[in-house]
């Protein structure tokens, strides 16, 4: 069994934003209004984390981007109340829209914050409705959503893969965020994978993850030389 | 008539007991089932079913003892209601 | 046949008279609480129809008002049946004409607080999925087995003390006979119905106070299960029970407090019960004191960041207002008021009852919020304003608590009136009988 | 005294009223949960054993896409025109129906038999050229059809697709078919 994982090299990214916005494309997230936006319910499955350091004028500015860490040891499928969200045999952790019953019990256990919920039935601008992807089912209101390792087209892959009776190749699959990143600091694939150029650098001397000492084993590594 | 009247009533009143006390047996097989589909289901999706069977041990037994306690002295009372009520009418 | 019963019953007539006299004042507050929940009903389902985002929650802070309320108001729900079971249990004479009360907030604060959790729900149209496909590891399900075992136990608990009560009313004869006839159960006071009835309350008060544990101990856990700064603690347990107990206790007397004003029961609520239970709100005091120092002093002590973050929100930070109030509402105010016999009157026990419910509202206002507010990692820190929707539920609330009240002392004494008759005829007898068989020996001291 | 009698006669007969009431009330769920669906009824009366049988044709001629693509499509005026175009190949009414529409250049209102809600991912390449399920196997026998089939013969609900996964060993995890 395959075990996806990502790795975000920090040295290389710009902080520009593009995995965020290919990220909303892609998986339909819901684009909020200002008002809403201003009381802290933007619904981002990609986030940019934006941390400040030091004093004006020697600010140092990180930015990170932040997608579901699809941990290995996830600590918000403990608490679902009705197997709306789990841990499949690769390794993602998935949310089902249709099943949730919008407790947000497994918002508040997550130490990362990676979910968002759908606190008014989405609406979208009619040019929107144009672009929207087939592939993702939209969403409604009262429902957690998070960042799904863009999982249709893993399902998309595994299809032309078995089509032509082929192994999944590194690099195949790969999520909405990877593919746009324009500095290439994105990478994905398959830990179970010696070759894969993630486990390569998973074992990288750069690599550490978040919040490694809660157990919680998450499967995006970020690479920095600093920190 | 009057006599008629009450003895109807007497029973009424007995059977909506015994429905009502039928009712909570009613929900203690309901939870029983729905725990047993929870069981059931954490089986077949392997989602730890150690800790559903260990839950299911102290909560099933909890309402069985709830609802016989209810049965008890209902059956108490109405036993002794009856032998009551026949020493009135011996009297 | 009437008349005999009546003649036996006279001296308790105060206790019968809320049943059967009823004022305009009565049908007036009944209106106005009916207009407050249809009101509540409203803005529920206004609710419903747009989605939780009219409430103030958000990103950060998942949850709001409706846990916070839940926690709060199953904790009240434990004053009764845990209070009445340790009082029975340890044949506390004075308990008598309190017990019945008790038991009543349990299974109304119960019955509102059990609903809060699908009041909180984004999707309350698919809450039987909890049925067909729930998932027994998750806390959130401990809690609907825990509750519901404990709605059952003390239902039944409030209920089998009541039947020779029923079948009083049932003698007396007037309105709703029938009623008053089902659910009596043909109790008539033999020998061995009331052996029946003894022996059932005896297993039923064994079985009520571990369950009656449970409940809030399990609430604890959805909390300390998470692994957030703050909520992932082992004291939780025992602090979230003792915390209940506590504000039970003087939720309890805060309602004692206005049955006794309103139905002038003076003669049978007096001064030493609250006495009494103001000495078990300060032994409660002062045992919730102690586990909150514990649970910061390891926070503190042990200084990790996130843990840290969480802790400086409420000492100096945003919540540090509510976090102070509540130290003040929940220790400062009641031990000064109970630890000396000169402020310890009514309406002294009366604030002080009122300052610990309200400090506890706090408490779980600050338990629920602060770590919420304060994600783990470098985010922003959250923000929490509960909107209109929010106060008009946590308003209804107390509304329906009220209204349960009323409502239910229509319908039956709300002083046990057959355990008073007891306590009259019996219990001093026996407490001569038990006092003595604690004492040494005279023939054997002599010796 | 009529009033005595009407209990009476009540108290005589209440077990057979009770049969009688408790028979009524099984019926109607019963007809409510078995009792047949509404029929669907197509604008034109395609006779699909016709087509397989005089035309030689077979089922991805026309419903083009069911072993490479996710939707199976419902041939519409353009695949229908490949044949029938200017004189009818019949006397058949339908094809002058057909005809109509073709000249007019408006597309074929069908009605979906079978569908899946907008939750759901279905795959036919992923059951029929990766499964290897046959199309009988849902859909019937529809070469024998002469009519369109009035109402599905196996209905999509999340029961039945995870009990045939459960029997060929597939998948059930719910990210194949949810996202």
């Amino acid at each position: 069994m395959p075990k996806w994982a990502m790795a975000i090299d920090l040295d290389k990214c710009t902080g520009c934003g593009d995995c965020m916005a290919a990220c909303k494309l892609e998986n339909n997230v819901a684009i909020v209004d200002a008002e809403q936006a201003a009381d802290d319910r933007v619904m981002l499955w990609m986030d940019m984390m934006t941390i400040y350091e030091g004093e004006y004028p020697n600010i140092k500015l990180k930015r990170i981007p932040k997608p579901c860490f699809h941990c290995d040891n996830p600590p918000c499928i403990k608490v679902c109340p009705v197997h709306a969200t789990y841990k499949n045999e690769e390794g993602l952790v998935a949310q089902i829209y249709n099943r949730c019953i919008g407790c947000r019990y497994c918002m508040a256990a997550c130490p990362y914050t990676a979910k968002v919920f759908n606190w008014y039935e989405p609406e979208w601008a009619d040019e929107f409705k144009t672009c929207m992807n087939p592939d993702v089912s939209l969403r409604m209101k009262g429902v957690v959503e998070k960042c799904s390792f863009c999982a249709h087209r893993l399902q998309k892959v595994k299809e032309n893969a078995r089509a032509d009776d082929r192994e999944i190749s590194d690099g195949e699959y790969s999520p909405a965020c990877a593919d746009s990143c324009p500095a290439e600091a994105i990478f994905f694939g398959d830990l179970e994978n010696k070759e894969s150029k993630v486990f390569k650098l998973s074992n990288s001397p750069r690599a550490f993850r978040e919040l490694e000492d809660l157990g919680t084993i998450p499967k995006v590594f970020y690479l920095s030389e600093k920190e | 008539m009057k006599t008629i009247n009450n003895e109807l009533r007497d029973k009424i009143i007995f059977a909506a007991q015994l429905v009502s006390i039928s009712l909570i047996w009613l929900l203690v097989i309901g939870i029983i089932f729905w725990i047993s589909n929870l069981i059931y289901l954490s089986v077949d999706l392997k989602d730890s079913p150690g800790i559903s069977i260990g839950i299911s041990l102290v909560a099933i037994p909890v309402f069985i003892t709830l609802a016989s306690i209810l049965t008890y002295v209902f059956v108490g009372f109405h036993r002794e209601k009856k032998k009551h009520l026949n020493t009135d009418s011996g009297n | 046949m009437n008349e005999e019963t009546k003649n036996t019953v006279d001296i308790d007539e105060a206790l019968y008279r809320p049943i059967y006299e009823t004022g305009k004042s009565f049908y007036f507050a009944v209106g106005f609480l009916l207009f407050i929940i249809g009101f509540t009903l409203v803005v529920y389902i206004r609710q419903v129809y747009y989605g939780l985002g009219v409430t103030g929650m958000n990103q950060p802070v998942t949850w709001g008002f409706y846990i916070v309320n839940f926690v709060f108001f199953v904790g009240i729900s434990h004053a009764g049946t845990l209070i009445s079971a340790i009082l029975r249990l340890s044949k506390a004479e004075w308990r008598r004409p309190i017990t019945r009360m008790a038991e009543v907030i349990t299974a109304i604060v119960l019955a509102i607080g059990g609903l809060h959790p699908i009041i909180d729900l984004g999707r309350p149209d698919r809450v039987l999925n909890i049925f067909t496909a729930g998932r027994l590891q998750s806390p959130l399900l401990w809690d609907v087995t825990s509750i519901t075992a404990y709605f059952t136990a003390s239902t039944v608990y409030l209920y089998l003390p009541m039947i020779p009560d029923i079948a009083k009313l049932r003698d007396r004869g007037g309105k709703m006979v029938w009623f008053y006839e089902f659910l009596s159960w043909g109790w008539h006071g033999t020998e061995h119905q009331k052996k029946v009835l003894s022996r059932a309350i005896n297993i039923l008060m064994v079985m009520v106070i571990p369950i009656a544990i449970s409940v809030h101990t399990v609430i604890s856990y959805i909390f300390s299960m998470t692994l957030q700064p703050g909520w992932h603690s082992t004291i939780f347990g025992p602090y979230f029970v003792v915390g209940a107990i506590f504000s039970g206790i003087a939720a309890l007397m805060i309602v004692m407090i206005s049955f006794r004003k309103y139905f002038h029961l003076e003669n049978y609520l007096k001064l030493v019960h609250f006495r009494h239970l103001g000495t078990l709100l300060l032994i409660m005091s002062l045992l919730w004191f102690y586990f909150t120092f514990s649970e910061y002093l390891t926070g503190v002590f042990g200084a990790e960041p996130h843990e840290m973050d969480v802790i400086f929100y409420k000492f100096t930070g945003t919540y540090a207002i509510f976090f102070w109030g509540m130290v003040v509402c929940n220790f400062l105010i009641p031990v000064v008021i109970l630890a000396f016999k000169k402020f310890k009157t009514i309406p002294g026990i009366l604030i002080a009852s009122i300052s610990v419910v309200i400090g506890m509202w706090l408490e779980r206002l600050n338990i629920v919020i602060p770590s919420l507010a304060n994600p783990r990692m470098g985010l922003d820190m959250g923000m929490y304003t509960p909107s209109f929707t929010e106060w008009t539920l946590f308003i209804g609330g107390l509304a329906v608590f009220v209204l349960g009240f009323l409502v239910f002392s229509k319908f039956f004494p709300i002083i046990s009136i057959w355990e008073i008759e007891e306590g009259r005829k019996e219990s001093v007898k026996e407490v001569e009988k038990r006092v003595t068989s604690y004492l040494p020996d005279p023939a054997n001291s002599v010796e | 005294m009529n009033v005595i009698d009407l209990r009476k006669t009540i108290k005589k007969n209440s077990k057979r009223i009770l049969i009688a009431l408790s028979a009524v009330i099984v019926l109607a769920m019963v007809w409510e949960i078995f009792g047949a669906p509404n029929a669907i009824i197509q604008p034109i009366n395609y006779n699909h054993k016709l087509h397989i049988e005089k035309a030689k044709l077979t089922c991805v001629d026309c419903h083009l896409f069911v072993e490479t693509m996710a939707a199976a499509t419902i041939p519409n005026i353009e695949v229908c025109s490949d044949c029938h175009s200017g004189e009818p190949l019949s006397k058949s009414p339908e094809e002058v129906k057909l005809l109509k529409y073709i000249e007019s250049g408006k597309r074929i209102p069908w009605k979906k038999i079978y569908s899946v809600p907008a939750h759901v991912y279905f795959s036919h390449r992923r059951h029929v050229t990766i499964g290897e399920i046959k199309c009988i196997q849902c859909h019937g026998n529809v070469q024998e059809l002469t009519e369109p089939a009035s109402h599905p013969l196996w209905l999509a609900t999340m029961k039945n697709c995870i009990k045939c996964h459960k029997e060929n060993k597939v998948t059930y995890d719910c990210l194949a078919c949810h996202h």
